[in-house]
This record gives structure tokens, C-alpha cells and sequence, in this order.
């Protein structure tokens, strides 16, 4: 209708699984109701959901909390602002062959690692090992595109990759090996890098120009993600419904995933789903800053706006497989 | 019944025993291609005057310039030095309805032969304005025409390469008449017909000039048939050329291929000979 | 014309074919995983039964790529005429466009994004931007490389320059045209697909990133394949026109006396 | 041979630096977001600033490209003389090179990186598969459009197919030779570059991808500008060549008396 | 001094008062270009036998298919019916020092003249192997003196398109000479050629054929060039066409051009030209 808003959305990557809580807001009229008509793009990569919204291409998007911090720190009337952080715990790892003979984190001396360029897993490993006091000068990276690293890995080029765990995960179990059994996972979230991941961001020109429909939107998703938390086959069929293209097998299990190891944890239990809290987005600041060099470390009210969250008591989200 | 008229006499004035207004003018004229040490003289500082109207011939020894003064008069080249002007206006030959058969016919080859010939009609006014209504009508039956009178009937649906030598000669003089142009530019346009063909050839042009006449400025290695044709003959020197003697030819019209035999005809032939031996050996610094 | 030849055609076909069995052969053999290099007949199951679900991505992607290309040829034709003609242009356009060339579009494509949002803009410009140039060069080339001879036909009736062009320079350079529209058609695909791959939610780009993420090799090739055919398909059409039209340039083919 | 005039190619550099003032214009008065099209100052300021640190990868790309284009040069010949000389090898091989044409490179380079293994050799192949097609269609072409009156001339005196080919064909083709050769040493370099972005830790293809990570966006113009650049000086160093090689083709340039 | 022989004697016997082998044999040789409909009959059934050494003309109306015969005997072009034997061999021109002087002096545009005319050492053994060594020395003073003698000296290092019409085609017949053919196949090498530079030329060729005796088969149009060069005159019919005359000239060698003005020369020109008014209306289908 004509009094609808409009808002270009852009997901962090290609459909997947863990984007179905849009979908199914879509499907269900969630945003409808709220008076907008989202439109959903598919996009490539979540740091880069950064960078289509500030240059105007887009209004929202979920990408990377990371990449907030990095561009706020020059641009901060520019840079897009979270409103919505779903991802509570970091995707960021490194993964090795149980055989590879890396047993601790001290191992990686001397190892080769894939690592894509500029994802935070790659970008931090610095910090990792000055955290973890491994001499990092020692630890050898080889760069190359993100779907290179598993076949790299399976191969024997590189000794481990530097790897978002959601998508690595499943990436392994398209290249038919058992990431359980045969894989060993260092989680950075283990090591002293607890940060914070995706989420969904806006514009700062929409949160000046239109905050209702910001806050529409919140609600909106909100609803999704708590709805498919109980019924991921729902959420799999607003997936599919949206691009048919997609295994719904690995999806489902990479939805799950993301409930099960980046979105349900102690603190979303205790401050509720698309909350942060502050000291630890502050020490996210912190490790974000060292770990890119950056001039400005700004204020986690510049990254994060709970302005917009529904009441604490409707983001209670409880998960169950199904 | 043939005067010969030295070429001073001629410089400057007016071409005697003619009223008409002048075609054609070099005044001056030379022509250098490149520039520096690589520089090639292809003509001397020349001047020649032809009036409307008027059948010239211009016969010379190899490489002295002939196909550089018709290059000059349709406007292909510019004078190093000099000027020319023709019909009244500086190397403005776009503004008048030249015909030019080249030397070596240049066919498109991308072109049927019909359509070849139709091309003045394509680019030139008025027929230019007519052509896409009447080239599938009357044009290609002026071409087709064209082509019976020149011994090709038949030939028009046939693409350049499929046809010998002479026939693309033929077709070649066909472009150059097809729309009946004021001012007639035919660099050697027989020299690869067998003497039939080309005595045929001769009266035909002959007719078309006595019915229209054009201003015609031929280029030829065969005395007879300047002489036949032509109603004045242009000599030149070796090259760098110049213009040596410049005759009229007061047969009278039409000239049959018989009076080609008669002493009168035979005289002027010899007399142009000798012309020509002096010619080849003069350069333009030689004889005046 | 040349006669239309069944015994040649076949052969050629036959070579064809030998190919792939050679591929299927080699993977077969070499115990190449289908990950890295599936074999063809995989690739053609694939094909086959996911083609329900392509084939709207193929028209998406044929639509943009068909609208680029001639958009592209446009552009192309009219850059390289006016390069083919002046010195000035030739001076500037050339250094300006093998510099634009020489950038990967796909540093390109955000530009486009933004300016006209994803989807189908972006693939076209990126179509177009990519296909033009191999058009610019030998429609360029094609004219300063008319014979004088050849012109002067037209000259000497008092032709303008646009005369010339349309009936000369045109005509004379419509082999080495058609011999870049082969090279365009193919980078018009290659365009089109990886704007798709950046910024769309259709197309055979797109299908192929969503493929190559989850790391259905054989549907990836199953979109190579389709691209190739499709760039196959433009080729066999042109290749029917230019036969018609360019028959007086290999004319040496049927010249022998039989 | 023209001469070299100085008015002229003032003339066109003028109008390049006007080119990079409109753009530089443009975005200052658009108020474009130099994350998506910083202006070319702004590049160049990056430019000069890093230089240092580009030089390296610079030569990385240079010499792959390099390498790449020759083979692909090599490889374009041998095929376009092949397929210009046999009806056989043209009925097969065109439709199988417009094929892979269409194919974007980017779905190749995973193949060659994982036969063999990230850096340098990945890039030449690329950059050699990329670059080489414009090279085969213009020779080909060349080839089979060559007026059988000069091959006549070598026929009449029984030379072999390779001495026509050697002495008649490839001269004849060379104009439309160096046409292909500025279309193939651009894409050479978009081959290297787009290897190097997926696999390699040198390079300006890795750089970019660095600057763009970190939202660099001059940075990663200057890596375009670079490309753009080495592009235009291998484009300048093939123009002598070809000024040489080639005058006679252009002959109508300067058959006018002057 | 001339003996004029019918040409249905001469079919299948050896050629009269020669006892060299033979050279060159048409036997029933035709040639048709394109099929079907299309079809073009360029040169009805032809016997022609050439002798060892002979100097052959071959006159005819344009377009009767004396070029087609002369690329039947370099093998440019097959016979649709018939055989063409050349030095033993069916149609194996590849195998003997063949010199051609196309009819379009077609020079190679990239090369300037010099190199053009170096061309034929460049492929025909035994130049082929010596030519790197010697292309800079004694190939390339070869080229310059065959340019002198036909008037071209100094233009060795210019272009094709630098030179006249006429200066093209005398570059073409060095070209043609150059390898010191054993065989000579001319297509009116002097067309272009006004009559002093023609007869110069002729005086040159009669000379290498007197020194060297090469097997030459000569096209012309002009008849007095046939009766002077030629030991043998052909006479074909129009289109498509077929040999109506072959006659032997038995003037003394060598022959001058003061000759051509005798009696007994003009008369054969006279039988001559009324062959060819025969022929020119002959088709193939009339006159047997
Ligand atoms: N484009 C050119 N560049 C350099 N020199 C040229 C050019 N065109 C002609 N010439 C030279 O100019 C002179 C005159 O040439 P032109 O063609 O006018 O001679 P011509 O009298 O027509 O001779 P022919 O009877 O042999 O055709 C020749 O010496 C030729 O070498
Ligand atoms: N490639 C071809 N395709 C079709 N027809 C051809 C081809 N070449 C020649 N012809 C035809 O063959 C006939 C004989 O041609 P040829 O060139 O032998 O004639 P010619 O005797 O040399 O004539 P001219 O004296 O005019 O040069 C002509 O009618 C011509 O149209
Ligand atoms: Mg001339
Ligand atoms: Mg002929």
C-alpha cells in the first residue's frame, strides 16, 4: 500500500538456513503488519552488509558487529548501527585434522594457515596470539578465497583454517568428511576473544529519518527468530519458499547450528535474544581496535542501539530441534 | 584538317577556337608526395586549361603524372603548389557531377556488379534522394542497360572477382557514366580490352559525348584511340611530368574506325609519336 | 556461398564429442574428485534433472546478457567508428578504454549496485561494460585499414565522410566485426554472471555462488555448461549471418574450380 | 610513417586529464561516498603514499600477466592459424573456445589452484585463459579472409601451405593481430588479478582484496589505477611496435599530398 | 615466312617442326566455376600442347578465358574435365620454376618493391636455402638490375601503392623473371605501358627468351606484341572459350621493331585481326 516503507535488506551471503528468521517475517506478514515492505537481496559477505549500507545501496541488512566497530572508528556518522544482535557468540575459529598433530594452540607455531582476507578470523589472529602469548610471527598464513580453505585443508596444502565455525562446519560435511569426528575446533570465544558477531544493522539514515519503522522492523524479526526457534521446518519453508535452490538437509542443520552455538548462550538467556551487554561489547571494542589498528576506539552506544528492542519479556526465545 | 598549337601559346589565354567557359584549370599546379628526403615529384609545376565541354587526351610515358592530374581534378589530391580549379570553384569537385573510371578498377568487393555501378547513383544528387524507391526499378535497368551496351549483359548478379580483367574495366567505365556525370575522368579505361571490344567502346563514348557533351579528360596509351577520340591531345614529359604539347584534333564527328586508316589520321599518329620519343627522354628541367 | 557440408559438419561433431569423452575418460582415470572436476556425464544428470528449477535463472540471465550485448555492440560500434576516423580520438579513447579494460569489473559492479540497486542494472552495465571493447578495437582497426584505393571510389563522386563510413569503411570491416561479436557474446555472459555472482538474487551467477557455497561442484558446472551453450547458441546465429554477409571476404573457399 | 605530431597528442592528453577532472568534479559536487567512487586525487594521494609498499606486488602481477599473456599469445596463433587454415579445426574448435569464453574464469581458478596449489602459477593460467581467444578469432579471421590474389602470387610459385601462411597470411593479418593483442594484454591482467584474489599472498589482485576488507576504497582504486596503468604502458610499447609493423595498412593517413 | 596452320591438325600430334618434349598439355580441359545453377563455363573444351622452349600468344576476346588457362598451367586453378599436364607431371607447377605475371600486378602491400620482387628466391629452390645469407647482397642487386632494365632503378625501396599503374606492372614482370623460370606465364604484362616503354620491353624479353629459352605463354590484346614475341599466336573464341587458331610465326629472330612496320608483319596483323572478328562472335557452339 502507499504508505508503506520501503527497506532494502541485504543478507550477509548467499541464502542460507540461519537467514530463515527473515524469510519466515516476510512469509508471515511480521513486516507487513508493521507497516513495511522489505526487500531482501542476498549479499556477499557480512562485512560487506557494512559497506552497502553506508555507500546508500541499501537501508538494513545482517552482517557483522566487527566491521561496525572498524568503520565507526572513521566514519562514525556514516557507519550503520546494530539494532538487533543475533549472533550472540563468535563464529570465529580455527580448524585442524585431528591427524594434522596440533593438539593445543601452541601447535600453530610453525603451521601454515588458510585464512580468507579481511574476515575477522584471519584479521585477528594477531590478537589471538598475543592473548594466548604464541609467537605470532611464527605462525605462517596463506590467503585464499573462503570455499578454497576446506578443500586446501582436506587436501594437506595448508596445516588449519582460520574459519567461521557455522559455515566451515557445514562446508566440510558438503565435502563429505565428519567436521565431529575427524575435525578439532579452537573456538576464539575459548581464548579470550569473546566478541559479539551478526546481527541486524540500519542505516543512520533511516534511524534518523524513520525510527518507527526501524522499530517495526526489530519487532518484526524479533517474532521471526523466537517463532522459528520453536519450528525450524517452518523457517526452512519461508527459506525455500524464497530461493528453491538451496539443500534444505544442510540448512535445516546449519539453522540449528546457529541456534545451538552462536545464539543460545548464558547471557542471551539472561538479557534476552537481540540484546548486548555493554562492559562485554566494550572489551569487543577493545580487542576489535587492537587487532585492526585502529586510531579511534568509539563508544559501544555508537555500535549498538537498544532503542528499538521490544520489551525484554517478548524476547525471551526458548529453542527446541526439531 | 589537324592544327598543332604549341603549349607557350596557350598559357594564360584563353583555349582558342572555343567560347565556352573553363571546366577545368591548373594553374600552376605540382604535386609532391611526402615531404623531406623521402619526397617523390609526381608532377611539375603545370597548368592546363580545359573548357566545358571539351574531349581531351592525355597520353605520356609511364609513372609522369597522368593519373595524378585526374586524382587533382576529382579532388583525391591536393597541390603541393598551385592551384586548381574546377567548375569554377578551388578542387570543388564534390559540388559537381564527376564520373571517374580508375586505372585499376576498384570494385567493392562486397558488391554485386549491378549494384557496384549503382553506387554514384547512391551518393550523388538528384538520383541520391530517388535511389531507395528506384534502385529495385529504373536505376538497376539503367545499370543493366549500361552493362549490354558494354558487352555484360548478364553479368550484373556477379560479384568483382568472378569476372576476368576486361570485364571489370567495363563495368569500371559503367560506374563512371551511370549518372551521366558533366565531367568525364577515365584513366586508361580500355587498356585491358582486345581492339574490338575496344573500338566499339570508342564509338560509344564517342556518341555519348557528341549527345551530352561532357567535359572529357582521358588517359590513354594508344595514339588511335586519343586520336580518335580526343579533340585536343596532351602530351607530357617523364616524370616529374609536365604538359609538352598540347594539340587539337579537328576530325570531323563522328570518326569512324576506318578514318583511322586514312594518311591524315595515320600522319597525326606518327607526328605524336615523335612527340613521345622527345618525351620519354625529357624531363620536366629539359625541354620547356 | 559455400555449399552446406554434411561429411564436415559431422566430423566437427564427432571431435566434439570426442572431447568430452576425452574429459570423462581423464577423471574417470585420473580418480578426480568430483569436488574439484566432476565428469561431464554427472554434469548432464545434473543438468537435466535441476533444469525445471534453472530455467528461469537462464531466461534471467539471457534477457540481461542479450540486452548488454546489444547495448555493448551499440556503444561499440559507434566508440570504434569515431576512433576509426579521427586521430584525436584515436589518441585519447584508446589509453583511456585498454586502462578501463584492464580493471576487473567486478570492482565495478558495487558502483553499479549502488547507483541502480541489484538485480537485473547492474548485470546489463556489467555485460555491456565488459563486451564492448573487443568491438571498438576492430571496427577501429577495421577502418584505418581501409584501402585509400577503395574510398576514393566514393571520394571522387564527392561523398561526405559519413557516406564513406556507411558504404566503405562499414561494409569492409564487417569480417573482424563479426569476428568480435564472438569474443563479445562470450564476455557479455562472463559480464552478466558475475554481476549476478555480486549483487542479484537470480540468474545463473547467482545459482552458480549458491551452488559453489554449498559445494555442488556438479550444478556449478551445470551452470558453466548452460553458459557455454548459451554463448554456443549466439555463436551458431551469428555464424548464419555472417556467412550471408561476409561471404565475399573468404571467397578463396569457393574459388577452386571443381 | 606519419610523423610524430606534438599538437596532436597534446591535444588528446588534454582531453585525458580533462576526463580524470570531470570525474574528480563529479564526485565532489554529487557529494559521491568515497567508499563507493573515491575521487581520482584522492586515489592518486594513496597512490603515491603507498607506492612502496604496491611495488612489490606490482612486479608479482607484471610478471604473471606477462607470462601469461605471451603463452596466451603463443597459444592464440598457433590455434587461429590452425582454425584459419582448416575448415575442420573451425567447425570443432570455435564452437569449444566460444564455450569456454563464456565461462567466467573465476569458476576455473579453483581447479588450477587446487591442481597447483595458491601464487604464481594459478595467475598465469588465468591470465593465459582469459587473454588468449581475442588473439585466435582475429587471426583466424585474418587468415580466412585474406584475398586470394596474394596467396596466388606464392601458389603460382608452389610454396607450401606454411610459407603462404608465414609470407602472405600472417603479415596480411598483423593489423587486426595488434587490434587483438590490446583486447588480450587488458584481460591478461584481469586473468592474474582475479587469481590473485582467490588464492595468492602477493599480488595487487591480494592487495585489493586487503583494501577492500578493510573498506580501504582508495587503496583500492590505486591497485585499479595500477592495472589501468601497466595496461596503457604494454598498450603504448605494442602501439610503436605496431606503428612499425603495420604502417602500410594505415597507408591512407598520410597518401594525402601535402 | 609465316605459315598459318589450322588448328584441327594439330589436335593430338606432336606440336609440327618441334622435336622438344612437351611442356605444357591441355588435354580436354574445361573449366566451370561455381555449380548448379550458378555455374559459370569460363573455358570450353581446350587442347593445347606447348612445346619445350616455346614462345606461345594467346589472343582473344576479354573475358574468352585466357587467364583461366594460365592459371590451369600454374595450378592455381583445376580443370573441371580434362587433364592438365605440366612438365610431366598433372598439374605440377609446384615442382617446376614457374614465373607469373598476373594480370593485376598484385604486389604484396607490406613489403616494399624490392622485397616483392625478391619473393620468388625466397621460395623456389635452389635461392630458397641461400636466401638468408644472400637476401642483403647479391639477391638484392639482382632485384635492382632486373628494376633497371625495365626503367625502374631507384625505386626498390618504395611501396606498392607509391608506384603508377605502369611502373606496378613492370615491377610484376621482374617479379616474374627474377627466379629465372624455366616457364613463363605472362597476363598482358605491358597493358599499362605506353608504346615506347611496350616495345623497349619486348626487345628485353626476346632477348632472355633467345639466351635461355624458357617455355612462354604470353596473353596479350595488342596483336603486333603477339607476332613479334610470339613463335606460336593461339586465337581463342568469346566466352566460354575454346583455341579456334593456332598459327606459327617464322620471322627471323631477333626481331626488331622496324620489322613490325613490313609488309609481310602487317599482313599477318591483318589475318589476325579477322580471326578475332570471327572469334569475338564465335562462341564455342559455332565455329568448330
Ligand atoms: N601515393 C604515392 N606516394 C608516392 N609516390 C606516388 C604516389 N602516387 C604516385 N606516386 C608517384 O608519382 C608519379 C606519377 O604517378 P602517376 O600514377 O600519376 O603516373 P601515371 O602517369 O599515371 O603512370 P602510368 O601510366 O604508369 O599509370 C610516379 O612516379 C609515382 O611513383
Ligand atoms: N572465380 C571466378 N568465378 C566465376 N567466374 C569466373 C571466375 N574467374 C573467371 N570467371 C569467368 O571466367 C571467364 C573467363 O575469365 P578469364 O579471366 O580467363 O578471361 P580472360 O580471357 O583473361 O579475359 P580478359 O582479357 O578480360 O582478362 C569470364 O567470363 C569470367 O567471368
Ligand atoms: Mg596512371
Ligand atoms: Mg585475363
Amino acid at each position: 500500500s502507499a504508505q508503506e516503507t520501503t527497506i532494502k535488506f541485504t543478507l550477509g551471503w548467499k541464502t542460507q538456513g540461519s537467514d530463515a528468521a527473515f524469510f519466515y517475517a516476510k512469509d508471515n506478514g511480521f513486516f507487513k503488519e508493521e507497516g513495511l515492505n522489505v526487500v531482501i537481496d542476498q549479499g556477499e559477505g557480512s562485512g560487506a552488509t557494512v559497506t552497502r549500507i553506508m555507500s546508500g545501496a541499501y537501508d538494513a541488512g545482517f552482517g557483522d558487529v566487527n566491521a561496525i566497530i572498524q568503520n565507526a572508528s572513521t566514519k562514525p556518522q556514516d557507519a550503520p548501527v546494530m539494532v538487533y544482535m543475533i549472533w550472540n557468540q563468535p563464529p570465529f575459529a580455527i580448524v585442524t585434522k585431528k591427524t594434522s598433530g596440533i593438539n593445543t594452540i601452541k601447535d600453530f607455531e610453525g603451521r601454515t594457515l588458510g585464512g580468507a582476507q579481511g574476515t575477522p578470523t584471519t584479521r585477528l589472529l594477531p590478537v589471538f596470539a598475543n592473548k594466548n602469548k604464541l609467537e605470532g610471527e611464527k605462525i605462517k598464513i596463506s590467503n585464499m578465497a573462503p570455499n578454497l580453505q576446506e578443500p586446501m585443508l582436506i587436501k594437506g596444502d595448508i596445516d588449519a583454517a582460520l574459519v567461521f565455525n557455522i559455515t566451515s562446519y557445514f562446508n566440510l560435511v558438503l565435502n563429505r568428511q565428519d567436521p565431529d569426528k575427524d575435525y578439532k575446533w579452537f573456538s576464539f570465544g575459548d581464548y579470550g576473544l569473546d566478541l559479539y558477531s551478526n546481527g541486524m544493522m540500519v542505516s543512520r539514515k533511516l534511524l534518523a529519518s524513520n525510527p518507527k519503522a526501524v522499530a517495526g522492523l526489530v519487532r518484526a524479526v524479533n517474532k521471526a527468530v523466537i517463532a522459528i526457534a520453536k519450528d525450524q521446518n517452518a523457517g526452512m519453508k519461508a527459506a525455500l519458499n524464497y530461493d528453491n535452490l538451496i539443500n534444505a538437509e544442510v540448512e535445516k542443520r546449519r539453522l540449528q547450528f546457529s541456534f545451538d552455538k552462536l545464539i543460545v548462550s548464558p547471557e542471551m538467556k539472561e538479557i534476552g535474544v537481540g540484546d548486548v551487554k555493554d562492559d562485554r561489547m566494550a572489551r569487543a571494542i577493545g580487542i576489535i581496535v587492537e587487532g585492526y589498528q585502529l586510531a579511534r576506539a568509539p563508544a559501544p552506544s555508537e555500535i549498538f542501539s537498544r532503542e528499538f528492542l521490544p520489551p525484554r519479556a517478548e524476547r525471551e526465545l526458548v529453542y527446541t530441534a526439531n | 584538317m589537324m592544327r598543332m598549337q604549341p603549349h607557350s601559346e596557350f598559357q594564360g589565354a584563353p583555349v582558342p577556337g572555343s567560347a565556352a567557359p573553363i571546366a577545368i584549370e591548373l594553374s600552376e599546379a605540382s604535386v609532391t608526395f611526402g615531404r623531406g628526403p623521402r619526397a617523390v615529384p609526381a608532377l611539375s609545376t603545370t597548368s592546363l586549361r580545359i573548357a566545358d565541354g571539351e574531349f581531351v587526351a592525355l597520353v605520356g610515358p609511364s609513372g609522369c603524372g597522368k593519373s595524378t592530374i585526374l586524382r587533382l581534378v576529382s579532388g583525391l589530391v591536393l597541390p603541393t603548389t598551385g592551384v586548381v580549379i574546377v567548375g569554377g570553384r578551388e578542387v570543388a569537385a564534390r559540388a559537381l557531377r564527376v564520373g571517374m573510371a580508375f586505372q585499376n578498377p576498384t570494385m567493392l568487393p562486397w558488391m554485386s556488379i549491378e549494384r557496384n555501378i549503382m553506387l554514384p547513383l547512391k551518393i550523388v544528387e538528384p538520383f541520391r534522394s530517388q535511389f531507395r524507391r528506384l534502385r529495385k526499378t529504373e536505376f538497376r535497368d539503367k545499370a543493366n542497360a549500361l552493362l549490354e551496351q558494354v558487352g555484360l549483359k548478364g553479368f550484373g548478379n556477379r560479384y568483382p572477382w568472378q569476372l576476368s580483367g576486361g570485364m571489370l574495366q567495363r563495368a569500371n567505365l559503367c560506374r563512371a557514366l551511370i549518372h551521366e556525370p558533366r565531367m568525364l575522368l577515365l584513366d586508361e579505361p580500355f587498356g585491358a580490352l582486345d581492339q574490338f571490344t575496344r573500338e566499339e567502346l570508342w564509338s560509344i563514348l564517342q556518341d555519348l559525348w557528341i549527345a551530352h557533351k561532357p567535359t572529357v579528360l582521358l588517359v590513354t596509351h594508344d595514339l588511335r584511340e586519343a586520336a580518335f577520340l580526343g579533340s585536343r591531345i596532351c602530351v607530357m614529359s617523364a616524370r616529374p611530368g609536365r604538359i609538352l604539347d598540347d594539340s587539337r584534333v579537328d576530325f570531323a564527328r563522328p570518326r569512324t574506325v576506318a578514318m583511322t586508316f586514312e594518311p591524315d589520321f595515320v600522319a597525326l599518329n606518327q607526328k605524336l609519336r615523335a612527340f613521345i620519343v622527345d618525351a620519354r627522354t625529357a624531363s620536366a628541367q629539359g625541354v620547356a | 556461398m559455400p555449399e552446406f557440408d554434411y561429411r564436415q559438419k559431422a566430423r566437427s561433431a564427432a571431435l566434439i564429442v570426442l572431447f568430452f569423452v576425452a574429459w570423462e575418460l581423464f577423471c574417470l582415470i585420473s580418480g578426480m574428485s568430483d569436488l574439484v572436476l566432476p565428469r561431464p556425464s554427472q554434469v548432464f544428470v545434473t543438468l537435466v534433472e535441476k533444469f525445471p528449477i534453472l530455467w528461469p535463472h537462464i531466461l534471467q540471465t539471457l534477457a540481461t546478457t542479450m540486452i548488454g550485448f546489444v547495448l555493448g555492440v551499440g556503444l561499440g560500434v559507434v566508440l570504434g567508428a569515431v576512433i576509426g576516423v579521427s586521430k584525436t580520438a584515436y589518441d585519447t579513447a584508446y589509453p583511456l578504454l585498454v586502462g578501463f579494460s584492464s580493471i576487473p569489473k567486478v570492482a565495478v559492479v558495487p558502483i553499479f549496485v549502488l547507483w541502480f540497486g541489484s538485480g537485473s542494472v547492474p548485470a546489463v552495465l556489467t555485460a555491456l561494460s565488459i563486451c564492448f571493447f573487443p568491438i571498438v578495437v576492430n571496427i577501429a582497426t577495421g577502418l584505418a585499414t581501409t584501402e585509400p584505393e577503395l574510398e576514393d571510389v566514393l571520394k571522387a563522386l564527392g561523398a561526405s565522410k559519413f557516406d564513406i563510413l556507411w558504404n566503405v569503411g562499414l561494409p569492409r570491416t564487417m569480417p573482424f566485426f563479426f569476428a568480435s561479436l564472438k569474443v563479445a557474446i562470450s564476455y557479455a555472459f562472463v559480464g552478466a554472471v558475475l554481476s549476478e555472482t555480486v549483487a542479484s538474487n537470480r540468474g545463473i551467477g547467482n545459482v552458480m555462488m549458491t551452488a559453489s557455497s554449498n559445494f555442488n561442484v556438479p550444478l556449478v558446472f551445470a551452470g558453466l555448461f548452460v553458459l557455454a551453450g548459451l554463448g554456443v547458441a549466439l555463436y551458431v546465429i551469428f555464424s548464419v549471418i555472417e556467412g550471408r554477409v561476409t561471404g565475399w571476404a573468404t571467397r578463396k573457399n569457393d574459388m577452386v574450380a571443381t
